[in-house]
């Protein structure tokens, strides 16, 4: 699809400039691990629960090695010579050691080939079911039709069980994806809050009990649907391993994964979730799990004509840093969003522009279009008018992950009545402009072409900046959304530990082995 | 059972409301919305859109919830309960029990010249899918087009010795469909004819709870089709020559 | 503009047949008159009110010489003789005759010559009036920015005075056009009621103290706003030239007038109101009136896809007609719809196909546009959206007098907030897509524009059928809506009458000379 | 003077209302959605639209006309009275009454993370045209950002010596914005610094009657900028400094 005749050889560039950016990142990120990586060793290797005072073993465990050991060294090294030492497996370790009978620390240590020896056993089995979930999910996709743009919505009523009520409802109302929008504030805790949920604020809390039932719920609604029904929750955060591992275990099949906005909208530190990034979609990859990125909110607080650019250029860096993950395309669900004031003259065009463009710039990523939020106001009326030129552009433009836009936006998170009728909205313009990309074209070196490539251009030479001086700095300077972010400041930092030459993460290990030989994997 | 409007937690009683006053949308209309709202029950009105749409006139868009509930077993339900047949059985109910061809006169009446509704029920070609009463064996349909007078209409049917009366309403302003409604039913009992015929209205706003308030047999809405109207019509007539 | 590649020969040649057509009913008409043609005569003489029992003086005039004399000698025959046996002066003559002192008929009966010269003072101040009100209009639309697409909505409350205040508030907002809908079964009155009305049924009377009201408070909104309001009445019916001349003496805008729409929808007489069609279009001719014609309707009733070449038919015989009646283009409003149910695949690039190929067949036609009405239903948030779309294809395909959908229009006429919420909708799209229109073009033999040719090549078959059997045969077929009406049948043929040699009728006279001479006015 | 809810006829009364009922749409769903609308006080409710939105839940849209009328005589609106100044004004009134410069700390608190609102009063920049507080002479702005604890913010505030405090709440699900702005005024309180501050709320969801109600002294919500904000604590100032 070439309708904008844009210019290759200036995509090309972008990409490669991107591509060099992310390696900078990479090198750093290879030096550190995290504590909620470590976590996710642990949860990879079967370690699951909460201490009585509802604290996760995963934490009691990875915060005993940080403070009596040497996490520079990893949470692998400690258990497989802890369970060398003791003579327990492992699940009866850590039952003595949550009863106070032994310790982690303290034993000779393994080398790596010991380590990955002894923990074989217990990783292969939860990398077995990743394998198995992922095979299950392809099976599934195979047997029902395939849409080229699915439509998204979400449920955030802070109670799972009414969250399934109101998901199944969708599902029958013609959605293909349902995602759990998390309780706000969830993503600065570093910890994964555990089991089922009733109570949350804006959200529903991401919890793998939580993920279980949803999951069901949303199986079992495919089969009267003959669709299948996609899942989502959000990785980005504190716990963006972890949760990635999670969804891994359940089958979900897309995470919202960007560390840009963590950085950029929860101040998280921007070390600590690179570093984080990294390892959380090395496990989507191996978990087929199509990632998410946050494009879209940069708008949310930049104005979308002037900086339409620094989303495509955080596209292209996402890129990058997917591939570094052994992403492929097809999982690489790079955000974008429809939002210009609607009453800026030929703002359609400029959507349209803006939407081919990243459409014809990622032509095999499933690309996540997000609805106008910004420009929303409380009429309602004027809501669902923006969200049917919205859709029409998703249409239009044939985007890939449609998320709907809500004519309550302005008020409250949707009501099961504002997620139906958006449905409905979406499916009469998906109906009722079937095959109107197919005919029509734009005009040579008019109002649209000249958008995206203007839009082009700008990425390009942002790009080029941003490597001049790094992503880091990048960051600090507030390119991306108009917001500063120090290299040191925001939360998690106390959690970042150097890697030491012994390091061992035998899931990392284990995932970039087989990504690297099984292509089919990728 | 109880029940209350949902938003999206079971029985929140989330409603939305929205309607004009003639203020500015300024701090003063906005509270006088709300007094509206509240008057209306809401408990804690939201008033998320006001905008001026005129000289001195405001929408108000308002979210909030009310503490009303419905007990479901107390709910009085006025609907035809007889059950809808289809058109070979209704063919076969008349050769059956009636033995004889029922007619069937229709129009849509005074001054209302909205046709679709009365064609949908009657004309061979019907409507989404289901023939008309035309088609019908041992049906004969009349009708009479639109715009036709009460009187015309009660003439033709006593000269084609109707069984079936149906009457079409669409335009309601100012209650003109209850006028003329109205008129029709003292215009065939002037006639003693009321007893002698089914009399059935239908049209977008008539329900069968209003159709019978007004003294009809039965009232049908959207999304009825010549099998509803015709089952009801046979079901009645042959409980009718039953009791006879 | 030719984005469709329509067959140019194709097109001339069904208005070769339409022509063809409208002059075989022309030879009926010109050998005929009707009460309300010559009620008009009386009016355009100066002769209004009404007696005490509300009839008006032109009826009571009419109805007298239909009995005493004969009509088809026309009005202005007795007239000129009634004046001139009695020595009175027009107004004096009438009041005589209204206190029962003189007779309108039993005099020698004077010559055409005779005639015009004794009445040309009284209906030359009328004919002034008119065109002093046309170039009133010229100058004013002239002092104003001119829009391509003008916002059409209706006010219909029934009250006039509360009309004024719905106008007022529509145009403050942004309508261009207001048009006041009759009282429901008005066209089917054989006169005209009188005086400021208050009460009505889904419509205010059409009245002449009514157009002027809202004349003058279009005038005065017009002025803050800098915008010329064109005000819309309804001539169709049995009233048509009546209506017509009111409208030309208020300074109406546009009038609906079409037999068609009053013979299929109204069961209006088919000889009766082609005669009247004829001097009503006259008299819009020399006023400077559009006329709106009501194709749109068909597809209330038959199906939208099937039935589009019936429109267009009927456009083209539509245009024979007003050209008959020394109608320029700029003046032939010729309607047609947005009626295509919206769950049918493709219905938006259908509906496109059809908006743009009437814009490319009458290039220079005012074409009115109708929403969507057929398929809305009490769902006030999916009628918004069907009206987005609709006011899409409007601005996409350039139409000219743009009638707003109401998201309430399965519901009530419409409520101030309906109206306003309708205009914002079209404003919001106008403005978004503004230049959308020069941008994009159709694929070549592409879905819309395959679309477009099959519906010129069925209507070019249809009205080689039509002329084949003669319009009114056509008419008692059914080809039209599906509805079939008789020659002698419906309502009005009373009121026909068959021409004498020596019928006179001033104004049509006066009127058709001075179009045939000042090519200016047309 | 009394005024109704109007549709097309002044008085009319008009309103329009919709909610979901966990029934489905069939005559038993209409009669309970009925119910409701009466128990609003419609007297006439015309159930317009009734679909099925999923298992057994159901959307109604209704019209109708309500009895209630607003005295507007009678209405008492909770508004900041305060007028607004430019921006000149506003540094002209400081360096004459005032004459030190006034410290202003903001922050978008609790788990809350919108900072676009309170960035729009602020930041330099502002919004729609209308600078933020950063801009004022005679004015120090400290925008504390997001995601603030009340703990840390009242901890600012104090080493900060402020004059006035912006506190802006945008999620408001569950009122978790009440909880987060109550919670700061107790907070204040116990630290004994509640008379030593203006302290004002804002967001999409507050109002001026919502924030006294709360204990603050103001509360702005969409369309105000920061001149109205700056107003209202410089007179607020001006009239304390008055009273010592
Ligand atoms: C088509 C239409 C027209 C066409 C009619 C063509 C024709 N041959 O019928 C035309 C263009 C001529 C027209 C004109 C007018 N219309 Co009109 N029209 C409509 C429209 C768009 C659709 C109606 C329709 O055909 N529905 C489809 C049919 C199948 O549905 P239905 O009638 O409900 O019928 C079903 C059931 O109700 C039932 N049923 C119906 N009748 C009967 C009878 C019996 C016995 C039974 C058992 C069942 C039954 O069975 C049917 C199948 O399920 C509506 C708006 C809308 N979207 O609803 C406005 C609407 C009905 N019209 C309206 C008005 C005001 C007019 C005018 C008066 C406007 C004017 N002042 O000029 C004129 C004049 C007509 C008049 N005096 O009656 C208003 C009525 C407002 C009100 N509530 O009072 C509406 C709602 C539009 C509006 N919002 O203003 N109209
Ligand atoms: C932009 C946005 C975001 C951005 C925020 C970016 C940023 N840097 O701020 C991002 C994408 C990060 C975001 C995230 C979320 N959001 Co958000 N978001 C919005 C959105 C689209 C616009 C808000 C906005 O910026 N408005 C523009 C500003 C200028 O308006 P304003 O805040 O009202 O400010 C004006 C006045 O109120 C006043 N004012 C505001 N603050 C103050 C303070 C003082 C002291 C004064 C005097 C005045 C004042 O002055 C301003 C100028 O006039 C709204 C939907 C909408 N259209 O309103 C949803 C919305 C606010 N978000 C919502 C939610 C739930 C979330 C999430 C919690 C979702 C989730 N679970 O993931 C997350 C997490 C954020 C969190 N924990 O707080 C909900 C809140 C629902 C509710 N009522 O509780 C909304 C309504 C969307 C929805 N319908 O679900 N969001
Ligand atoms: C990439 C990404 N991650 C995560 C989130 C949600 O994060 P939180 O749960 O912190 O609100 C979003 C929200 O839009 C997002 O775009
Ligand atoms: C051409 C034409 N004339 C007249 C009318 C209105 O006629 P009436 O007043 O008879 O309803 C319409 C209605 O749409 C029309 O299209």
């Amino acid at each position: 699809m070439n309708k904008l005749n844009l210019d290759p050889k200036r995509i090309e560039n972008c990409r490669q400039t991107a591509n060099k950016i992310a390696k900078n990142i990479h090198d750093f990120i290879h030096q550190h691990t995290t504590v909620t990586i470590e976590r996710t060793v642990c949860r990879l290797l079967g370690i699951d629960g909460v201490d009585k005072f509802d604290v996760p073993i995963v934490n009691l465990i990875v915060d005993d090695i940080k403070t009596n050991g040497d996490l520079g060294l990893g949470v692998s090294t400690y258990l497989s010579s802890a369970i060398k030492a003791t003579g327990l497996g492992l699940p009866k370790l850590i039952e003595n050691y949550l009863e106070g009978k032994v310790n982690l620390t303290g034993y000779p240590l393994l080398s790596k080939n010991d380590t990955i020896s002894i923990l074989y056993p217990y990783y292969n089995k939860k990398l077995t079911k990743i394998k198995n979930n992922r095979n299950i999910r392809t099976k599934l996709k195979g047997e029902y039709p395939n849409k080229e743009t699915q439509i998204y919505v979400i449920v955030a009523t802070g109670n799972i069980y009414e969250d399934v009520v109101q998901a199944k409802a969708a599902a029958k109302a013609g959605a293909d994806i349902i995602a759990v929008i998390r309780s706000t504030g969830q993503s600065l805790l570093d910890y994964v809050p555990f089991g089922i949920t009733t109570e949350g604020f804006g959200g529903t809390y991401a919890t793998q009990a939580n993920f279980k039932l949803m999951r069901e719920a949303l199986d079992e609604v495919a089969k009267t649907e003959n669709r299948y029904i996609s899942l989502v929750n959000y990785a980005s955060g504190l716990c963006m391993p972890e949760i990635a591992a999670m969804a891994a275990l359940e089958r979900l099949d897309i995470l919202l994964n960007d560390s840009l906005y963590g950085i950029i909208f929860r101040d998280i530190n921007m070390q600590r979730t690179f570093i984080d990034q990294y390892f959380s979609r090395l496990i989507n990859a191996y978990a087929g799990i199509i990632i998410n990125t946050g494009e879209d909110n940069y708008l949310t607080t930049s104005d979308a004509v002037e900086e339409a650019h620094t989303v495509l250029a955080s596209q292209f860096i996402n890129e990058a840093f997917a591939k570094e993950a052994y992403l492929d395309e097809s999982l690489m669900g790079l955000g974008h969003a429809f939002e210009i004031d609607p009453l800026i003259k030929d703002s359609f065009l400029l959507e349209l522009a803006q939407a081919q463009m990243a459409r014809e710039i990622f032509p095999n990523a499933p690309l996540k279009y997000m609805p106008p939020t910004k420009h929303i106001t409380g009429n309602i009326f004027r809501a669902y008018q923006q969200n049917t030129m919205f859709n029409m552009i998703t249409n239009i433009t044939g985007q890939s992950i449609h998320l709907l836009g809500m004519m309550t936006e302005a008020i409250h998170t949707p009501f099961m009545s504002d997620r139906y009728l958006a449905i409905e909205n979406a499916k009469l313009v998906q109906n009722a402009l079937a095959s109107f990309k197919d005919e029509i074209s734009f005009k040579p070196g008019g109002l649209i072409e000249t958008r995206a490539k203007t839009v082009l251009e700008n990425a390009e030479a942002l790009l080029t900046e941003v490597h001049k001086n790094g992503l880091f700095k990048t960051l600090e300077m507030g390119v991306f959304a108009g917001v500063k972010r120090p290299y040191t400041g925001g939360k998690g930092l106390d959690g970042v530990v150097t890697k030491k030459k012994e390091y061992i993460n035998v899931i990392a290990l284990a995932m970039e082995g087989e990504l690297n030989e099984d292509q089919t994997l990728r | 059972m109880k029940i209350r409007p949902y938003g999206d937690t079971l029985s929140d009683g989330k409603v939305q409301i929205s309607f004009t006053l003639p203020l500015n949308p300024d701090a003063r209309g906005i509270a006088a919305s709300k007094t509206i709202a509240k008057a209306m029950g809401m408990v804690d009105p939201q008033v998320v859109d006001s905008e001026s749409i005129g000289d001195g006139y405001s929408l108000f868009v308002i979210y909030g919830t009310v503490p009303f509930f419905v007990d479901l077993d107390k709910i009085h339900v006025e609907e035809v309960t007889t059950p809808t047949h289809s058109r070979e059985e209704i063919e076969e109910l008349i050769e059956a029990k009636l033995g004889r061809d029922i007619v069937f006169v229709g129009a849509s009446t005074g001054t209302d010249a909205h046709t679709v509704g009365i064609d949908a029920i009657m004309n061979m070609k019907g409507f989404a899918g289901h023939y008309g009463l035309e088609r019908y064996k041992h049906i004969s349909a009349y009708n009479l087009g639109s715009q036709v007078t009460n009187e015309e209409f009660v003439k033709q049917a006593k000269l084609l010795k109707a069984d079936v009366l149906l009457v079409s309403q669409t335009v309601t302003q100012k209650d003109i469909h209850l006028k003329s409604l109205t008129e029709l039913v003292e215009l065939l009992e002037a006639e003693n004819m009321r007893d002698k015929v089914i009399l059935i209205a239908g049209g977008a706003r008539i329900t069968h709870e209003l159709a019978k308030e007004l003294g009809y047999d039965a009232g049908f809405g959207p999304g009825k089709f010549a099998e509803d109207v015709a089952s009801f019509a046979i079901l009645e007539l042959i409980e009718r020559e039953k009791g006879v």
